[in-house]
């Protein structure tokens, strides 16, 4: 599936927030179709670098491209529309609207019209039913007319995915998507991640937990103080000596 | 087996009605470091921020055997708990020296300590906080706990975000003020950990998966593997 | 088929419920029902006919303020500002517009459709303007804007609004079945009609697409513009059909009323808006019309106690503060604030599941 | 020229009875995150009581006003700091409800002052002096002006030395920045809630009074008309920021004055524009911090 054309390339992103260097000079090229897993000890600027590719955060230095496209200017929602999905470290489902509701709006979000009065949604329509196909593919589908507060956690990852499906975007940031999970919920989710990345979608992940990002990834990113210290396949950065002492704490 | 100066039991937190930890149950020895360690987003924050009454919390917790789970967050800190955040959380706009005065509980200040530890915030005592970098900022943090003689420190990721050297820096104060005080540390360092942690208390899913001294856990790679995620290359380096 | 939605089996009883309670309140000034005490006299008299074609007006106001607030999460302190703009526009365009040629039900039909159109105009400018902020903010932005037209109403520019003597209705180009006393019956029907379209509305609004997102936009922002959607259209629609709405309830208080007053446009208007709400519970589309309907009646019944003997006759301790209708209103509103958070309409909920529940903590008053 | 001075000391006057209402307004914000519409009423309450002390002592003279001052900031302190104990204490972190109790308040006490003292304005007596007019550069000004300015002067040089000079003033600055670590340092901020709403229903009593001096009559409205401003000026200086009330104060005030002069009594309304444009310039006010 893997292309040499970059679905994402990140050309020196930089970030200060008051005086205090957060991101420096990250440069990065996701070829379409790959997963790349970014690493790093808490506080590397991870989840800080996601939020520079999704738009949440603007950077003070550097390009973020998309599909050939620079949307280093766009606002959040154009991003997605031109094809970012994104998840939350912690779990975001919105609380008070079904399972469904939440897929739907996503799937609204995809097929336009969302924003609309007169398009009432109804059993049969199209996001309804492209909501109800893509909680069947992550094995929701018994549990969609639950209100979303109402899941265990396992359960609000696997909406969060299907949201993503429904919406169907091009490049993917997944944040920790096991974080809180328990460890018997993991193997489901990997299942489930591995799906979303099948079709050829871009996926860029954060996580922790080792033996799911060398089971999944094609490369693997090391953050480390706002930079990037390498870049390679998983095997590789496991047996670089710098990485090792960064990520587990020795002194470099 | 020495008494225990924090004893939680049975302790279930919630942040805006979402259930984030459910039936912790562990001890803190009244000498030396206690890592409280677990993947990200496991429940670690959100144990000390518990016992500290800083979220919605039911269940036991007894500081040196008295009850404090009913306690607003002032009364449990003056009983003599000291806390340092994660992400620090100076008051960016007080200086530095408002900062330690602000926090500063006993009649008798052990401001010499402090200088002694940090002698760099001697030096910037009049800079805003917030100016201050991020190493720096961990330190006036620390300093604010160190300042009161607590009967026990609740220290969440020190080292989170920081330089090597700086880390360095931040273990040896730990150490210094282990000699005196009980501390309960969150930290992912593992090297840290490996430096100041006699006991650890392992968190997986919200729960307590495993609790013992630092060396049956630190020496047993599967066990760090399961819980932690990460190969502790320290012990192959 | 195992693919059953939430809104796919509507159920029944409300609909029929619905359909009941309004036929019972379209026959009621046919019949001659008396509650004392609630009520000044039997339901078929013109006073207590339009003391009921207000409550059901400000009902009608507050479905459309609870729907900005409870739906979207939208807390406006200018909401006033339509419902005058309702009133003292369509009272000034019947004055001002009046081509001699034209036949007068057909001035008065244009009249209604200009101030539409104005009122559109208006809620498009004011919300496109004060929805680029958030929070405390926005509701900043609003009371700003609702204060301008308030001052506006009582500088009484080339004599147009009437200043702090309020509007009275030119009555020349009204259809004569709504004008006067014993027309009062006609007037409490157009109340009763502007309630139940405004209640479709608000209805159709919440459950449309829009009002899913609008909903989705009031638990967390982000995340719906991470899916790609714009939370800024959908905010701006939930305002306008909510303002509109307000002009539409404003143009029937005018010939309910015979006028408008300068009170109509104040910040205390919007604010008894929000109490009305609160009072009837926000988590609740019908609590705004319980709200609407107990806070008018209570207000006017206890206008009537504070004139009454039995006050007259207390001590002054007592008696002065029996007197102040808004004082018992405001005070009764801290106590539900206080002790019944789901206010009225949350009462069923509360005792049902005997916990208390707060349906404002969704939300949280932070700035952006 | 003299017209210009006198547009701008009595904006500086006027601005100086705004500054008094929205001290109070933006530390109760800024601590608290309470936007409290029951700030009106305490300045009424506070003018109220103290005409009443200070026409009982002596009507119309200097030892009558400053009667009349005291009892109105004692006034003023204290229904504030009941209202923060027995109403918004309940309501700990509810912050739109807590808003709402003090709409309620608020309401409920306009209604109680109108039961009391009646709907029509009661005109005061005020010393001679503030009576007659001083020149300066040609400009003859009120003496009113001068008292109204020094005043203020003196409630923001107090609340600038109380904030940065005693320890409850150093907990409120922290707390303004971050109230649950303050209580994690062991300090009981609550107390400080207390605090913030006394001295800000002091500043309003203080107001309150000045402002039935400047108006020259108390009315149950008195303080539902400055409050309207007070809330202008807090958004326009920045939510929760001292200095940033002092300045909208001032600029708003010889704005309004300027506007009322020389664009045909549109005061109010370039005031409402102002805010406005500055929110829509600025959402946070010109000297909010960054959140």
């Amino acid at each position: 599936m893997t292309s040499d054309h970059a679905m994402l390339a990140l050309e020196g992103i930089g970030l200060r927030i008051g005086g205090a260097r957060i991101l420096e000079g990250v440069s990065l090229e996701v070829p379409a179709g790959q997963m790349l897993g970014v690493i790093g000890p808490n506080g590397a600027g991870k989840t800080t670098l996601f939020n520079v590719v999704s738009g949440v955060v603007r950077p003070t230095a550097g390009r973020v491209v998309l599909d050939g496209v620079d949307v280093t200017r766009e606002p959040v929602h154009r991003r997605a529309t031109a094809g970012l999905g994104r998840t939350f470290q912690t779990s975001s489902l919105f609380p008070e609207l079904s399972v469904l509701e939440n897929v739907r709006l996503a799937a609204q979000a995809r097929l336009g019209g969302a924003t609309s009065l007169v398009r009432i949604p109804r059993a049969g329509d199209a996001a309804t039913t492209r909501a109800l196909d893509c909680l069947e593919e992550v094995g929701l589908a018994h549990r969609a007319d639950a209100e979303a507060s109402g899941l265990a956690h396992g359960e609000k990852r696997k909406v969060e995915i299907a949201m993503l499906l429904a919406q169907d975007p091009k490049a993917i940031l997944l944040d920790e998507p096991m974080a809180g999970v328990a460890s018997g919920d993991v193997p489901a989710i990997t299942e489930v991640i591995r799906r979303l990345h099948r079709g050829g979608r871009t996926v860029l992940m954060v996580e922790h937990h080792m033996e799911v990002v060398l089971g999944l990834v094609d490369r693997v990113a090391v953050m480390h103080h706002g930079e990037l210290l390498a870049v390679d396949t998983p095997e590789a950065v496991m047996a670089n000596p710098t990485v090792q002492s960064a990520y587990l704490g020795e002194a470099m | 087996m020495t008494e225990s100066i924090l004893d939680v039991r049975g302790l279930t937190g919630r942040i805006a009605g979402q259930q984030v930890i459910e039936d912790v149950t562990f001890e803190v020895p009244a000498t030396g470091v206690t890592a409280l360690l677990g993947r990200n987003g496991v429940g670690k924050t959100s144990t000390v921020k518990s016992v500290l009454g800083l979220i919605e919390r039911s269940g036991e917790v007894r500081l040196a055997g008295e009850r404090i789970d009913g306690l607003p967050t002032h009364r449990i800190v003056q009983r003599g708990v000291g806390y340092v955040p994660e992400d620090r959380e100076v008051f960016g706009g007080l200086t530095v020296a408002e900062n330690l005065r602000l926090a500063e509980r006993d009649a008798a200040p052990r401001r010499e300590l402090v200088e002694r530890l940090f002698p760099d915030l001697v030096e910037r005592r009049a800079q805003r906080a917030g100016t201050l970098s991020g190493g720096q900022q961990q330190m006036v943090s620390l300093a604010r706990a160190l300042v009161n003689d607590n009967r026990l420190l609740l220290v969440d990721e020190p080292t989170k975000g920081l330089a090597p050297r700086i880390v360095d820096e931040v273990a040896a104060a730990l150490a210094t003020a282990a000699e005196t005080v009980p501390i309960l540390l969150v930290e992912q360092n593992l090297h840290v950990i490996r430096r100041l942690a006699e006991r650890v208390v392992v968190l997986s899913g919200g729960t307590v998966v495993f609790t013992g001294t630092a060396h049956e856990f630190l020496d047993d790679e599967a066990l760090v593997q399961r819980h932690l995620g990460v190969h502790d290359a320290s012990e192959a380096a | 088929m195992s693919r059953r939605t939430r809104w796919q089996n509507t159920a029944l009883l409300p609909v029929i419920g619905g359909v009941l309670a309004v036929v019972g309140l379209a026959v009621l000034p046919l019949l001659a029902i008396d509650v004392p005490g609630v009520l000044p006299g039997p339901t078929y008299t013109p006073g207590t006919l339009q003391l009921l074609a207000y409550a059901m007006l400000i009902a009608a106001l507050a479905l459309g303020y609870r729907m900005m607030f409870g739906l979207a999460g939208l807390l406006s302190f200018g909401h006033a500002l339509f419902f005058a703009a309702g009133a003292y526009g369509l009272g000034m365009t019947l004055e001002a517009f009046a081509p001699p040629e034209w036949p007068g039900d057909l001035i008065f039909v244009v009249s209604i459709l200009v101030t539409l159109v104005g009122g559109l105009v208006l809620a498009m400018t004011v919300g496109a303007l004060a929805l680029r902020v958030t929070g405390i903010s926005f509701a900043m932005v609003t009371l700003a804007f609702a204060q301008a037209g308030s001052v506006l109403i009582r500088r009484n520019p080339g004599g147009a609004t009437g200043g702090d003597e309020g509007l009275s209705l030119d009555i020349e180009h009204v259809p004569s079945a709504l004008v006067g006393v014993v027309n009062t019956r006609n007037l409490y029907w157009l109340a009763l009609a502007v309630l139940v379209v405004v209640y479709l509305v608000v209805l159709w609004v919440e459950r449309s697409r829009a009002g899913h997102v609008a909903a989705a936009t009031r638990e967390n922002e982000l995340r719906v513009r991470v899916l790609g959607l714009r939370p800024y259209t959908v905010k701006l629609l939930v305002f306008v059909v909510a303002s509109v709405l307000a002009v539409v309830v404003g143009m029937a208080y005018l010939l309910l009323q015979s006028g408008a007053s300068p009170r109509i446009a104040t910040a205390d208007f919007t604010l008894t808006l929000l109490v009305i709400v609160v009072l009837g519970g926000v988590g609740y589309r019908w609590g705004a019309i319980v709200g609407g309907i107990v806070y008018t009646i209570l207000d006017q019944r206890l206008t009537a106690l504070a004139g009454s003997d039995a006050v007259a006759g207390l001590p002054a301790v007592l008696r002065v503060p029996l007197s102040e209708p808004l004082f018992i209103l405001g005070t009764l509103f801290v106590l539900v604030v206080l002790f019944l958070p789901g206010g009225i309409a949350g009462l069923p909920q509360r005792i049902r599941s005997g916990r208390v529940r707060h349906p404002l903590e969704a939300e949280e008053a932070t700035d952006a | 020229m003299s017209t210009v001075v006198l547009l701008v000391i009595t904006g500086l006057g006027l601005g100086a009875l705004y500054f008094l209402v929205a001290s109070g307004l933006s530390l109760i914000y800024g601590l608290m995150g309470v936007l409290n519409f029951a700030h009106g009423a305490f300045l009424t309450i506070s003018a109220f009581l103290g005409w009443e002390a200070g026409r009982r002592v002596s009507d119309g003279t200097w030892w009558g006003l400053a009667v009349s001052a005291l009892v109105g900031m004692a006034v003023g302190a204290l229904v504030a700091a009941l209202t923060e104990y027995f109403l918004i204490r309940r309501l700990y972190e509810r912050h739109i409800e807590q808003a709402l109790v003090t709409v309620g308040l608020s309401l409920a006490a306009v209604a109680l002052f109108e039961g009391i003292w009646g709907t029509d304005p009661i005109y005061t007596a005020k010393p001679e002096w503030l009576t007659e007019t001083t020149e300066i550069l040609g400009a003859r000004i009120p003496n009113d002006r001068f008292l109204l300015i020094a005043c203020a002067l003196v409630v923001l040089g107090g609340i600038v030395l109380f904030l940065h000079r005693t320890r409850y003033g150093l907990i409120i600055r922290a707390g303004v920045e971050n109230r649950q670590m303050v209580s994690a340092l062991g300090i009981d901020v609550r107390r400080s809630f207390t605090l913030v709403f006394a001295i800000g229903g002091a500043a309003a009593g203080l107001g309150g009074v000045l402002a039935s001096v400047y108006y020259g009559y108390v009315s149950a409205h008195l303080g539902s008309v400055l409050l309207i401003f007070a809330f202008i000026v807090t958004v326009i200086g920045g939510l929760g920021s001292l200095t940033g009330a002092a300045v909208a104060s001032v600029l708003v005030a010889v704005l309004q004055q300027f506007a009322n002069f020389y664009l045909g009594g549109t005061g109010d309304l370039v005031v409402v524009v102002a805010l406005a444009v500055v929110l829509l310039i600025r959402p946070r006010g010109l000297m909010g911090k960054v959140a």
